[in-house]
């Protein structure tokens, strides 16, 4: 497998540009006032990897804390009940809305999406600019909410619970209130620059799948996000000025919060794995060196995803007292999204029959989340499934299915992501062999620490608990075993790529034979992206030997 | 020029939609409070002063028109006109302001406020044993505040970015080959009249 | 397969059990299928179809007839799921009307139980082998959930409404009732036993009726001002010494005092006293009352008609003093299991 | 560029005055209608005419009339989802079917504390 990159590695089709976008301008100056989409690109996937780190420490604390049922580590309790509300509610809100929601949109769509097109940048750059500002101003405020108080409420933020604890839950409100601004931003450029940049000749079924899902995904982010943000106004409105709106001390509907949230929160879980299906899409044509298989069936999957992610929240609430008659109806809706995410799975294994496939790191990502979301989506099934659901619901099984989907699905399509445009971006090649190692590691530790989850669960393990019994103790310690690994793995993924960072430019324009424009630019992209205006000759993912006018 | 001003448009209404959702949440959460204390906003409602909603709603339909009348004369390449009219639209704001301040000031004297500060009308029927009111009194009050507060604030940007547009204006930055910030602001402000249209109705008339 | 459903599931205790785990195992085996072979195609194509050098792949851009099958096919699958999963639910949805009723009062963080007739118990739980009972419940500060993975139910419980959940429980002994919802520092703490009884012991606890008092042991005056307000003694008797409209005496300041009676006798007011009073109203009126009292006779229990002694006594010794009632109570013995509740049990 | 300035100039003057009319017309309407009872038509009506209002102004003073199909798709699109957000709240809150106390206690403030009534509640609820 090491030769398989130098076999087909092509060199650099032309010499490589003495000036990139990397090294155009210099100095700190020149990358805090850029309105370049490949510099906030990179600047937001700092941010979201630091974001991300944060999150995985305060999960590795939550899996420590949870080894055995009395929390003793070397003789010591290692966290007492507050510290582990606050450990897992800064896992969850950091998770979510500094790095899953922002990870692939907003880092690396914002980077590959108007190469993609074939654009010199997004429709609106400055807003772009904004957007990440917002962002750190976002971010910066759920920090100082974490230094200066502590916040307990889990990333849902339920009320009364989050009406009356103490803490610093306003300031955390205004913190995601404003991440959602910044995500809101980043939909509507790219919505405009999808309908407005296209390269010249490229249709809108001549656009890569890539550029489809980050497409759909922006719908939802326009749309959802203002409701998160009147959502949160209003529970910060109702801590300050008791309104009577969620708080059923004051007359209101905690019911009435929960359908409020979920009608943003809902739809944010297709805003976070639309994307990693977007990138999955990419890499399966390219490392199986056929055409998409169904590329319209995937196209419209994306699309109808988006909407039906409007019409089934309230599948989070089949026991949290919504109306008979409506779990009803949101039971019925929920299946319909088993459909298109059914569809999009067989295409993609339709595209590897026949293939020529090399398991390049990104491929070996590809293959990692075909199995690990198609156990995320069946056991979404269960808790689809009304009778069922009454007993899964709120337990370890719910944890296990999210982050089968959050994590198997959506993380691990976004590192493979990153490995596939890390050579794009950063014009160097990291250590294919360490590479590999990681992405094993991850796919192993992940396994081991959630797919027990799932028998916690149907045990009657209920999530967000302290304590246990000491009957599911083996369990949780086999799981936190598996956090190490995954740890470990991200660990080597992380020092391999940085590690990569020290040598001298070495990655051809095109290292895996892609179809689409951003491997016509060369690694790294010079600062307007291409030389002339590409122009669309052949459809994404033609692997036909000779060129056939399409 | 023309991709650019049909791109500006795409976000322009991509914007409004948010625009439109944000206020939504207000909508539905006003809708389902009505649905709990039917009563109380009845009777809270009738403390709003209907000529001046109406006065307002007339004043603000008028700011839309001449706002278009903008739109249309840096369209038709008169600087001249389009000055005029964004600032009779800049007055047209400023009277509806004025109107909502004293609206605001009446409802601060007769503590008709969120229902921390609320104190009891001799008309609130919702009452307990001991007289205490019912919560939803506040409730309405806390939504008529939201509401319009939020629209009163989105009247205040537009006052700047009209003041903005038609300073641009009077430079002679417009023409008919470039009116672009003009025609967004123009969207703005519509939109802005839009949800009073809702507004109205829904807090001064609806029994 | 009754291993893997066991491996996999809690014991089954209610007789939704066995439905939801027919669907949960059927689930089970469907996506099992289901992503063996989504696994193998994967792995296989992976290494069947692994790269050569110079091998041309087909150009398959679709295949509509394939594509159409995979859609319909899942989505018949799943109409077929939802209805399922739908008819299990219905049955939860509705408690039949004969259902036992008991209150669940949820607060942080502890589980506060009420019978029918007003016996109170908290973080224990009693109920009858095969007899449907139905829980009505709401919750004093935030979201709870009642959640027993052994009767396969689970309900939010929402403060200022009232949810419901039931079942019929089919197993004797103890199952673990457990919060579902988050609610705070103590959330996973806020555990209770539901204890499936045959019909002697449920008909033994419902006679000492639960736990509640041994908080009171101490304190049995106490106890009695929680029995005067809870079983209505308070809508006829004031303690203020006031006179209630077409009520009964005051009980402030009535211990040991000699009673003038409607047929010109005077009696003590002492234990004996009060307590024929309890059970047979009727036997002696006080002058100037009328004889509207119904009795209590099989409504109170002996420790609670201690408490009401007691009570009655801390309102107002006569000076001229009469027999002392009892300050240490002979209670029933403790129910087998009972554990010591939290001491702020009923207090409100 | 003539094509340009043809393609934009919408409407005109005319069409603007007549707008402008039609929803001044439309005000007087609703409120004169807020007079007169029509019992649960009330909200019906005016919610109506403050549609036509919006639409109007959406038609005409927005130029959606004249625009870009995308552009009217976009407009329509929040209108929608914001009906389906509407819409399923209304469901739920209109089916529900409480244990007990369809209609929550309306809770009072001023001297009484409100955890001491919603507490006192329970036990009431209980007797009946």
């Amino acid at each position: 497998m090491a030769n398989t990159l130098t076999s087909r590695g092509k060199i650099a089709d032309h010499p490589r540009p003495e000036v990139n976008y990397l090294n155009a301008s210099k100095g700190i100056w020149s990358w805090m006032t850029t309105v370049d989409h490949k510099r906030i690109g990179v600047m937001y996937l700092v941010g979201v990897l630091t974001a991300f780190l944060m999150g995985g420490i305060f999960a590795l604390f939550v899996r420590l804390s949870l080894l055995n049922p009395k929390h003793m580590l070397f003789g010591k309790v290692l966290m007492s009940a507050e510290t582990y509300n606050r450990v897992f509610t800064l896992h969850g809100v950091i998770m979510v809305f500094l790095f899953i929601i922002p990870s692939i949109p907003a880092a690396l769509g914002n980077f590959v999406l108007p190469l993609m097109l074939g654009a010199k940048d997004v429709a609106f750059p400055r807003l772009n600019l904004a957007s990440f500002y917002l962002w750190v101003i976002g971010a910066v405020m759920a920090i100082c909410g974490m230094i200066f108080g502590a916040i307990d409420t889990g990333w849902t933020f339920y009320t009364p619970y989050s009406t009356t604890t103490s803490g610093t839950v306003t300031l955390m409100v205004m913190a995601v209130f404003i991440l959602g601004f910044s995500s809101i931003f980043t939909g509507i450029n790219f919505v405009a620059t999808v309908h407005k940049l296209r390269a010249p000749g490229m249709g809108w079924f001549d656009m890569p799948l890539f550029v489809w899902g980050i497409y759909s995904t922006a719908i939802i982010q326009v749309l959802a996000t203002p409701v998160l943000g009147i959502t949160l106004c209003l529970l910060a409105l109702e801590r300050v000025f008791s309104i009577g709106i969620f708080d059923p001390k004051l007359g209101g509907d905690p019911v009435l919060f929960q359908h409020f949230f979920w009608f943003y929160s809902h739809p944010a879980v297709y805003i976070m794995i639309l994307p990693g299906m977007a990138i999955i899409s990419e890499l399966i044509p390219t490392f199986s060196r056929k055409t998409m298989f169904g590329y319209r069936a995937v196209a419209y999957s994306s699309v109808s995803l988006a909407l039906l992610s409007f019409i089934v929240w309230g599948h989070h609430m089949f026991v949290a007292g919504q109306s008979q008659l409506a779990t009803v109806i949101f039971s019925a809706l929920t299946f319909l999204v088993a459909i298109p995410s059914g569809v999009k799975m067989f295409n993609w294994l339709g595209t590897m029959y026949k293939g020529n496939i090399s398991l390049e790191t990104p491929m070996l990502y590809a293959i990692s989340f075909l199995l690990l979301f198609g156990i995320g989506g069946l056991t979404g099934i269960f808790l689809g499934t009304l009778s069922t659901d009454v007993h899964l619901t709120d337990t370890y099984f719910v944890v296990a299915h999210f982050h089968y989907v959050m994590m198997g699905g959506t993380v691990i399509a976004f590192i493979g992501g990153l490995h596939y445009w890390w050579p794009k971006m950063t014009g160097r090649m990291y250590t294919e062999k360490w590479a590999a190692l990681g992405c094993v590691l991850v796919f192993i530790g992940f396994n081991m620490t959630f797919l027990t989850q799932f028998f916690l669960g149907s045990k009657g393990m209920p999530r967000r608990y302290y304590n246990y019994l000491d009957q599911y103790q083996p369990l949780h310690a086999f799981s936190t075993y598996g956090s190490w690994v995954i740890g470990l793995g991200m660990m080597i993924t992380a020092i391999n790529l940085l590690a990569s960072l020290r040598k001298p430019y070495d990655a051809p324009d095109n290292p895996w034979g892609g179809t689409t424009l951003e491997w016509k630019t060369s690694s790294p992209p010079i600062e307007h992206n291409f030389e002339d205006q590409p122009v669309l000759e052949r459809a994404p993912y033609d692997y036909r030997p000779e060129p056939v006018a399409h | 020029m023309e991709q650019q001003f049909d791109t500006s448009k795409i976000g322009m209404w991509l914007f409004l939609v948010t625009e439109v959702l944000l206020f939504g949440g207000l909508f539905v959460g006003f809708g389902m409070m009505q649905a709990r204390y039917p009563q109380e906003f009845l009777e809270a409602h009738e403390h709003l002063q209907r000529p001046l909603g109406a006065l307002n709603t007339v004043v603000l339909l008028i700011s839309s028109f001449t706002m278009v009348m903008g739109v249309l004369s840096a369209q038709r390449n008169d600087k001249k006109k389009l000055v005029m009219y964004l600032i009779l639209t800049i007055i047209c704001a400023c009277i509806f302001l004025c109107v909502k301040y004293f609206e605001y000031s009446h409802k601060f004297e007769e503590h008709l406020l969120p229902p921390r500060w609320y104190q009891a009308q001799p008309g609130d029927t919702v009452r307990d044993a001991a007289g205490n009111v019912s919560h939803g009194y506040g409730t309405f009050f806390a939504f008529y505040f939201m509401m319009t507060g939020l629209h009163g604030f989105h009247i205040l940007v537009g006052i700047f970015l009209l003041a903005w547009i038609a300073i641009r204006a009077h430079r002679g930055e417009f023409s008919s080959k470039y009116y672009t910030p003009v025609d967004l602001v123009g969207l703005y402000w519509h939109l802005v009249d839009l949800i009073w249209i809702y507004l109205f109705p829904l807090f001064y008339l609806i029994k | 397969m009754e291993w893997l459903r066991s491996l996999m599931l809690p014991p089954q205790g209610s007789q939704f059990a066995g439905e939801v785990d027919n669907v949960y195992m059927g689930l089970f085996w469907l996506c099992g299928i289901l992503f063996v072979g989504i696994a193998a195609a994967a792995i296989g194509f992976a290494w069947r179809y692994r790269y050569k050098p110079g091998r041309v792949t087909p150009h398959q851009t679709h295949n509509t007839t394939l594509e159409i099958v995979w859609t319909v096919i899942p989505l018949l699958l799943c109409v077929a799921i939802f209805f399922w999963g739908l008819n299990g639910w219905m049955k939860y949805a509705v408690a039949p009307g004969e259902a036992m009723e008991i209150q669940i009062t949820a607060k942080k963080w502890l589980w506060q139980f009420e019978y029918p007739d007003g016996t109170r118990t908290a973080n224990e739980i009693h109920v009858l082998v095969n007899k449907p009972v139905r829980f009505v419940m709401t919750s004093e500060d935030v979201l709870h959930d009642f959640f027993v993975p052994d009767m396969r139910v689970k309900h939010d419980i929402v403060p200022g409404r009232y949810t419901e959940v039931w079942f019929t429980p089919t197993v004797l002994g103890t199952h673990h009732v457990t919060c579902a919802e988050y609610c705070g520092k103590g959330h996973s703490d806020m555990q209770a036993k539901l204890v499936v009884d045959n019909e002697a012991d449920f008909q033994k606890f419902m006679e000492t009726g639960g736990t509640e008092w041994e908080d009171y042991k101490m304190k049995p005056a106490e106890w009695g001002r929680i029995q005067y307000e809870r079983k209505g003694c308070s809508t006829c008797h004031s303690i203020d010494g006031s006179r209630i409209a077409s009520g009964g005496p005051s009980w402030k300041g009535i211990w040991g005092k000699m009673e003038k009676l409607n047929d010109g006798k005077e009696v003590l007011v002492d234990a004996d006293y009060v307590r024929e009073s309890m059970m047979q109203p009727q036997a002696k009126i006080v002058a100037g009352f009328d004889p509207i009292m119904p009795t209590f006779q099989g409504l109170l229990r002996e420790h609670e008609i201690q408490g009401l002694i007691a009570f009655i006594k801390s309102l107002g010794n006569n000076p001229n003093g009469g027999p002392p009632a009892p300050t240490v109570l002979s209670l029933p013995p403790k129910p087998a299991g009972a554990s010591g509740a939290s001491g702020t049990t009923g207090t409100k | 560029m003539s094509t340009h300035e043809h393609t934009h100039e919408h409407g005109g003057s005319g069409v603007y005055v007549k707008t402008l009319l039609a929803l001044l017309i439309l005000t007087i309407l609703t409120v004169a209608a807020s007079y007169i009872d029509f019992g649960s038509g009330n909200v019906v009506i005016a919610l109506l005419i403050a549609s036509i209002k919006a639409s109007l102004v959406a038609l005409f003073f927005m130029h959606l009339r004249y625009e870009k199909a995308v552009n009217a798709v976009i407009a329509c699109s929040g209108f929608l989802f914001l009906g389906i957000f509407l819409m399923f709240c209304f469901i739920d809150f209109d089916t529900r079917d409480d244990a007990k106390a369809l209609d929550p206690q309306p809770v009072m403030y001023g001297p009484a504390k409100p955890a001491g009534a919603a507490a006192a509640s329970a036990p009431a609820a209980e007797a009946k």
